[in-house]
């Protein structure tokens, strides 16, 4: 089943490649819808319990052997369980409205664009479902590619340096990364016979580190830790690798970036959640105050630099910055409803930002101008995008009723009295705090940009945007309304998932 | 003993016999030198031009052919020697003379396609071959 | 013959066939015409010879021996090569010296 | 069914593509003057694919594996084909299929492009046989066989000054280098008594007061093979080489010719020279081969990231694969329980690596039917006009720099963890780091085809013809890049087996 | 190996006198050459001019040397001291080693050929210096030698003519080689062995009785196809009418000798006579029994002068009776013409010595 969603994906991108650019946009929509269906007969379907890793069950499961090597084997093993599923219809989800958001904007080479954005989609679904290290390692690299090729070819003014940037600061992180897992393998030595994710967790759990190179397990595990650490850190981002981020954000077009803040910066968090936390508690648990702090640091640092930014887009970047910081301070706590949270914090912001870039996109493509002090009054003229956009700018602030409060709520539940994080009240609090801040700039954005009467000096009329511009918006909008009333539909599962995370780790002190 | 000896013994004596000669002569010669008589004959006019003149690539042709065949020698021999006592120790014909064609075969190709790409031909095209002069003959 | 050849002992071939070699590696270090080139490594091909042919009798097996024709056939071949590339080089550059053609960074 | 068939058709792919080489000559000699460029073309296409296929279906019914009775020897034990011999007759004929496809575009207004395709059947030939070698003279015999012809190739565009002073440097370090690796080879035999592996090996074990010799002999061996390959220090012709030569040559040369001197290192230094034997008798091969493969990738990989040229930055990284491979015969130990592992992984990136770094060349040699410059300047926006050729570009340039999607990651990867595993760290992290550093001007590339601006409107004129042979060499070359890679298994099992079988 | 061969001569010496020692072998030797060395000299620096003269003369309807001594056979001193004692002319621009060592290598290097070749008899004296088991390859290289002098003094001479005779000397001898040694090969082939004495033995038993006399199986009756290429290389290779374009008088004046004077062209003529004979002598020793022939064993050497002269006399026939061929007849005549029927030539002889051993 999972196959046939990603092969489908590959497929659709390869015809969309080949097709002529005036159809190209419209092909794509309608390939990517088929993904979406998918993803959601795969939810109504999903019954499985558990986390994957950890000797739950596993929806969908296929594992076929692709190649053995040294004695391990490698092999095309995917599922889904509680943590990744609701990723995957989130991605799904949000392909199909940034293609149609990219329809004003993209005005050159719309097959390629559109090839690369399917392409990339087919690779985050392989992301999130794979449960071998190198099917993993291989879809998570292959997203850089066409992300590379999205920002450097239809970015801004600066894309190359902005492309660039994020090439090399992501593939550092993942060489870091692949060192840091690989001497974990091989620590495990023969206690593994493959690279499939559950048996390695299974390994580590029962001891299965040895001494490898004269150093010993816990060493090993600690270096392995670190560096996975790092590399992710990088992907999600957080302070102080977070700076390739605002550039490729800013430069990036709407769509990709609506990609970007939605999706990938959830590879880094998911990630950080399967390996980090999930397969080296012990470490986690260690280092939790650490974590716990460039979390807090993370979201504050984040919306002080929000804070003084003059580009909409780059408010957006870096209030990203300071969302994923929760998401971290929730799976450093260890607990059911903390690292729910930010499983859930995941999809919701996943949403939220995804809704921001676009609305940001929708006047940008009016007014052709970001800056704040460019323009104000926009409200006057395009009334049903600016409604949306302040209704998702409530959603981020953590308005009740929407998906960001429920996902910023579990956390702080979970973290406040967390029993292996020490000083755990301090630092929700500090978090919270954050809160304000975003509510703070926020505000003042949309007060300057948005309201009041309209001046800007163009040559030309600003008026509404067209329907296909607004669509995405309010579905997005809706979606977001949605699971903010019932966070359930997903929290349940994530939950199901996230205990046995929990239940791994052993409190010290 | 060995019969490198004698052959070097007549090495010994062929290049003395000219040394000697060469000896006895620059004993009974004049000298008698002339700025006219050192200069390069040309059938008696003034030289001409250098003497490092460009000449008919087809020598550079032929020496290159030369190789392969000489090459090709250089391996029959062996073959040749040993062709009819392996043939009276009871070795069957064709499997002595299937490696000597095949490799004759192969430059048996290597000869036609020179011959056919105009290699071995002194004249190259049919223009040159109409005015075949003295100059184009060497 | 071979009680003459045998009666050598075989450090004496290995020297000979260093020496032939060391002058061989010495023309190609020192000179920079390629006609030198050539020669010199015919003469670095041939100290090789001495050595198979001189061992090969030292072990009375022919392999050596058989070997070191081929190695002259290359060697013949190697030769025809080279002078068809030093020809190409003359029409191009009008001269043998291998420092001369310098279209590329070295 | 093979085993039923004489043991000699265990050397189809040789006969194969030697029958093609001869029938080129042929060809050309029933029609001289016509010169017909494209049925030459498609007859050296025919037979290398055939010799190809050949190859993999013998490897397929396990001809000369363990599992069917071992390897084959003929002609006196001279000749000894078994799976790795087959295994590099399918890269050396794939790559040549390439390359004589493309050839007929890239030649397609020379006079006389004949003898292009006959001598580069021919050097194939030269390179299967010396895959299948059994004894050191029919290393040097099929070395030479190599060599010549690629002497020629180098200097085919003889009014090219470029290709001819390329010519020359090729040839005066080739002739330096089989010289002294003849030579060496004259010293192990004069310390062993014997030619063949096999007696070798033998010989080296039981080395009385010869061991210098013997030794001085393997050095000089090493660095023989060291030119075959590009490696330190018989590296400088390589840049010259393959930035003069047409660049067909190149990815000929690069892929096919580099493989051909890897092949003979790891047969020469499993079966001649085990480590084991050599260590006993005082021969450290293995340190030199390990000091060569970090200097050589090191050097490389960092002279190419200061190029200007494509066509020379490819021949320094290419320079620097040479050295990811020598980790193949670096990293083996006596008794090394990864051996067949690192072997085998290093023919696997040879493999793997016939593709993508034929088709990077062979996108060169489309950029110089076009006329386009060869600077990264020059190709910069290339990807507005020939897209095709351009993703196809991209794809191996991220997959020599081993970025995961693609199957140059792989092998490097294998590579790396049959050092580790082997106990060559130090090794796995020089790799590590120069595939990084390889990274920074692979995505120059890209990024000057896709991101970059061309210089003028007019600069992307000269992209006036569709190559239809280069364009078809090119796609086919990334096609089976990015399909190495799931079906990367069988390639690495085989690859695995086939160099186990050696130790 | 046929018919045990008869005591070589230097081994004669030793054994005589029994001088066995290293330094017996080489004063024995030494002896043996200075002995051929005089019968060559005696040949080619005495007989061979006059002959020529006389023949020439013969042909043309003329008179020649009749003045000095009888017959005019002191003609031949006369000129060597008349050459010999003339100015030594050495042209501007010459590469002076390569323009000397030149006129020493020709008739040195033919005359080495003949250390191979068994003479025949004078009385109890066996002339036939060396007989090493690679002799028939020993003597081709030794007369391919001859060639490289060629160049050297065409291309040392500084002269257009000279080095034109030079390379033309060269491709000729080029075109020329390969036939000539396939054919010989063939010859090996029922042979089976390229030890002169060997070939010599092969050719002794009778072919065919006719009419009461025994012919020998002399190769040149075995296989006179063969014979006939082996005969028209050979004149090529001494590079004789109709293929004396390396001198082409009337062409390049007098090609790589042009520049030549004093004693330097005596010793080219010379060594261009010992080349004559010996492409006879080896004619003799390949395809017409060595030194073989009716009579007692004693008497060899008589048949081997009469076997050599009679090439000699067929070169002059050549001379005078047939046209020089141009250049490119010649090459094309050797690579096309010659190659090809001599490959021809070993193929079926390899297939009929296999079916009738």
């Amino acid at each position: 089943m999972i196959e046939a969603l990603i092969g489908f994906t590959f497929a659709a991108a390869l015809l969309v490649l080949l097709a002529p650019d005036e159809w190209a946009g419209r092909l794509a929509f309608a390939f990517s819808l088929l993904p979406f269906a998918g993803s959601l007969y795969l939810w109504s379907g999903f019954e499985s319990a558990g986390n994957a890793l950890t000797g739950g069950d596993i929806g969908y499961m296929t594992q076929i052997e692709w190649l053995e090597v040294g004695g391990r084997t490698v092999s095309w093993f995917v599922g889904v369980d509680g943590i990744s599923l609701p990723l995957v219809v989130l991605t799904t989800f949000l392909v199909p409205l940034a293609i149609v958001s990219a329809w004003t904007p993209i005005d050159s080479r719309q097959s390629q664009f559109y090839g690369l954005m399917l392409f990339m989609e087919a690779n985050l679904l392989g992301v999130f479902t794979a449960l071998d290290f190198f099917l993993w390692f291989v879809f998570w690299e292959a997203v850089l590619v066409p992300m590379y090729f999205l920002i450097g070819v239809w970015g801004g003014p600066r894309r190359k340096y902005a492309a660039i940037k994020f090439f090399v600061y992501t593939n550092a992180a993942s060489l870091l990364m692949f060192i840091g897992f690989m001497s974990l393998t091989f620590a495990l030595g023969g206690s593994v016979s493959s690279f499939a994710l559950p048996e390695i967790t299974g390994a580590i759990a029962d001891g299965g580190l040895g001494t490898w190179f004269g150093i010993s397990p816990d060493r090993i595990a600690m270096v392995a830790f670190l560096a996975m650490f790092a590399g992710f850190a990088v992907k999600v981002p957080i302070v102080p690798v977070h700076t390739w981020l605002p550039d490729a954000h800013v430069e990036a077009p709407t769509p990709v970036s609506v990609l970007l803040a939605g999706v990938l910066l959830k590879m880094g968090t998911y990630a950080l959640l399967r390996f980090n936390f999930t397969m080296l508690p012990d470490q986690a648990s260690a280092l939790a105050v650490p974590i716990a702090a460039i979390a807090v640091i993370s979201v504050i640092y984040g919306a002080m630099l929000a804070l003084a930014q003059k580009d909409l887009k780059r408010i957006v970047a870096y209030s990203s910055v300071s969302s994923m910081g929760y998401v971290i301070l929730g799976l450093v706590v260890f607990t059911e409803y903390g690292v729910g949270g930010a499983t859930f914090q995941m999809v919701a912001h996943g949403l939220i930002s995804g809704l921001m870039f676009m609305a940001v996109g929708v006047i940008y493509n009016a007014t052709h101008t970001r800056m704040v002090g460019d323009m104000s009054g926009m409200a006057d003229r395009m009334p049903v995008a600016v409604g949306i956009l302040v209704a998702g700018a409530f959603g981020y602030m953590g308005l009740p009723l929407m998906a960001g409060f429920a996902g910023e709520f579990f956390i702080f539940v979970g973290s406040f009295a967390a029993p292996s994080l020490p000083y755990a009240p301090i630092f929700t609090a500090l978090a919270m705090f954050g809160i304000v801040i975003v509510a703070g700039y926020l505000l003042s954005a949309m007060q300057s940009t948005l309201f009041g009467p309209f001046e800007l000096e163009t040559d030309y009329d600003v008026g509404p945007a067209p329907f296909h511009d607004v669509a995405p918006l309010a579905v997005l909008l809706v979606a977001i309304i949605v699971l903010g009333v019932a966070p359930d539909i997903f929290f349940e599962m994530i939950r199901d998932a996230a205990v046995p995370v929990v239940e791994g780790v052993t409190i010290n002190g | 003993m060995s019969d490198w000896i004698a052959i070097g013994a007549l090495a010994a004596v062929g290049v003395l016999i000219p040394i000697g000669m060469m000896s006895v002569s620059a004993l009974l010669r004049p000298s008698v030198p002339e700025t006219g008589k050192s200069t390069t004959y040309e059938s008696g006019e003034t030289p001409t031009g250098g003497t490092r003149i460009r000449f008919n690539i087809q020598y550079y042709m032929v020496a290159l052919l030369f190789v392969v065949f000489d090459i090709e020698t250089v391996l029959l021999f062996p073959w040749a020697v040993i062709y009819r006592p392996a043939i009276s120790a009871g070795v069957p014909m064709i499997d002595l003379l299937w490696p000597m064609l095949v490799f004759v075969g192969i430059l048996a190709i290597g000869l036609v396609w020179a011959w056919r790409s105009g290699a071995i031909s002194w004249a190259r095209s049919p223009r040159a071959t109409s005015r075949k002069t003295e100059r184009d003959l060497n | 013959m071979t009680a003459v050849a045998s009666s050598i002992p075989p450090e004496w071939y290995l020297l000979l066939a260093a020496a032939v070699f060391c002058i061989g590696l010495f023309g190609v270090l020192t000179r920079n015409d390629a006609l030198y080139f050539l020669m010199s490594v015919e003469l670095m091909m041939n100290a090789a010879n001495i050595n198979f042919v001189a061992f090969a009798l030292y072990y009375g097996d022919l392999t050596g021996q058989v070997f070191a024709l081929f190695v002259i056939a290359l060697a013949a071949a190697e030769v025809a090569i080279g002078i068809g590339i030093i020809l190409v080089l003359y029409r191009n550059f009008g001269v043998t010296d291998v420092t001369v053609p310098t279209e590329m960074r070295w | 069914m093979v085993n039923t068939l004489p043991q000699v058709a265990a050397l189809l792919p040789v006969f194969l593509l030697a029958f093609t080489g001869l029938a080129l000559l042929l060809v050309d000699t029933i029609s001289p003057d016509t010169r017909s460029n494209t049925s030459m073309a498609v007859v050296g296409a025919v037979g290398s694919l055939a010799a190809s296929a050949a190859s993999v279906w013998l490897v397929v019914s396990g001809t000369g594996s363990p599992d069917t009775g071992g390897a084959i020897t003929l002609f006196a034990e001279a000749i000894k084909v078994d799976t790795m011999a087959l295994f590099f007759s399918a890269i050396f004929a794939s790559v040549t299929a390439l390359v004589v496809v493309a050839a007929h575009d890239y030649f397609h207004d020379h006079a006389s492009p004949a003898a292009f395709y006959s001598l580069t059947l021919f050097a194939a030939t030269g390179m299967a046989l010396l895959a299948a070698a059994n004894s050191l003279a029919v290393v040097f015999v099929a070395l030479e066989m190599v060599s010549l012809p690629s002497y020629v190739l180098v200097a085919y565009l003889k009014r090219n000054r470029g290709s001819v002073e390329a010519g020359l440097k090729y040839f005066l370090v080739g002739a330096l280098s089989s010289a002294i690796f003849l030579f060496g080879i004259s010293l192990v035999y004069a310390a062993t008594g014997s030619l063949l592996f096999g007696g070798v090996a033998e010989g080296i074990g039981s080395l009385d007061g010869l061991a210098g010799i013997a030794g001085l002999g393997i050095v000089m061996i090493v660095g023989g093979v060291a030119y075959k390959t590009a490696s330190v220090p018989f590296h400088f012709w390589a840049p010259e080489a393959y930035e003069g030569a047409p660049a067909p040559v190149s990815a000929f040369l690069s892929s096919a010719s580099k493989a051909a001197g890897f092949v003979v290192a790891f047969r020469l230094f499993t079966e001649a020279f085990p480590v084991g034997a050599s260590l006993a008798a005082g021969i450290d091969w293995v340190l030199a081969f390990g000091v060569l493969a970090a200097v050589t990738m090191t050097l490389g990989n960092f002279a190419a990231a200061v190029q200007e040229e494509v066509k020379r930055m490819l021949a320094y990284s290419s320079i620097g694969h040479a050295g990811y491979v020598l980790i193949g015969v670096a990293a083996l130990s006596a008794g090394g329980s990864a051996n067949g592992s690192v072997m085998g992984a290093a023919m696997a990136h040879l493999l793997v690596y016939g593709f993508m770094n034929t088709g990077a060349f062979l996108f060169v040699a489309m950029a110089e039917r076009w006329g386009v410059g060869r600077t990264f300047e020059d190709y910069a926006g290339l990807a507005k006009r020939a897209p095709v050729a351009s993703t196809a570009m991209a794809v191996f340039m991220f997959s020599l720099a081993g970025l995961p999607p693609f199957a140059g990651f792989f092998s490097k990867y294998f590579l790396f963890m049959g050092a580790i595993d082997n106990g060559f760290l130090w090794l796995a992290a020089f790799g590590a780091v120069n595939s990084v550093v390889s990274l920074y001007y692979y995505s120059r590339v890209v990024k000057a085809l896709f991101i970059d601006d061309p210089a003028s409107s007019s600069s992307l004129d000269a992209i006036d013809v569709r190559p239809t042979g280069l364009y078809a060499a090119v796609v086919f070359a990334a096609v089976a890049t990015v399909l190495l890679l799931p079906g990367f298994g069988p390639v690495i099992e085989t690859a695995e087996a086939a160099a186990s079988a050696l130790f | 190996m046929g018919t045990a061969p008869a005591q070589l001569f230097p081994e004669y010496l030793v054994d005589t006198f029994g001088i066995d020692s290293v330094l017996g072998d080489v004063v024995a030797s030494l002896i043996g050459a200075a002995l051929v060395a005089n019968i060559i000299l005696a040949f080619s620096g005495v007989a061979g001019p006059w002959a020529k003269r006389k023949i020439t003369a013969a042909f043309t309807d003329r008179i020649a040397v009749d003045r000095i001594g009888p017959f005019g056979l002191l003609i031949i001193p006369a000129a060597a001291v008349q050459l010999l004692a003339k100015e030594l002319i050495v042209p501007e621009g010459v590469d002076r080693p390569t323009w000397d060592i030149a006129p020493i290598l020709l008739p040195a290097s033919a005359m080495l050929g003949f250390s191979v070749i068994p003479m025949g008899q004078i009385g109890p004296l066996n002339i036939h210096l060396a007989d090493p088991e690679v002799g028939l390859a020993l003597v081709f290289a030794f007369a391919s030698i001859a060639s490289v002098s060629l160049v050297m003094a065409g291309y040392a001479s500084n002269n257009k003519y000279s080095f034109l005779g030079g390379l033309r000397a060269v491709a000729q001898n080029l075109a020329y080689e390969i036939p000539l040694i396939v054919t010989a090969m063939s010859v090996v082939i029922f042979a089976g062995t390229l030890q002169i004495s060997g070939v010599v033995g092969a050719q002794t038993e009778t072919l065919a009785t006719v009419a009461g006399f025994d012919i020998p199986a002399w190769f040149a009756f075995v296989n006179p196809f063969a014979f006939v290429l082996f005969l028209t290389a050979n004149m090529a290779e001494i590079g004789r009418n109709p293929f004396d374009i390396p001198e082409a008088p009337t062409e390049i004046v007098g090609g790589y000798q042009t520049e030549y004077s004093s004693a330097y062209f005596v010793l080219f003529y010379l060594g261009e006579f010992v080349h004559i004979f010996l492409g006879g002598a080896i004619l003799s020793v390949v395809f017409l029994g060595g030194a073989s022939g009716p009579g007692p064993e004693s008497i060899s050497f008589i048949w081997f002068v009469v076997k050599v002269w009679g090439f000699f006399l067929f070169t002059q026939w050549a001379r005078a009776a047939i046209p020089r061929v141009r250049i490119d007849q010649l090459i094309e005549i050797g690579w096309k013409g010659m190659l090809v029927l001599s490959f021809a030539n070993l193929v079926l002889t390899a297939v009929i010595v296999g079916v009738i051993a």
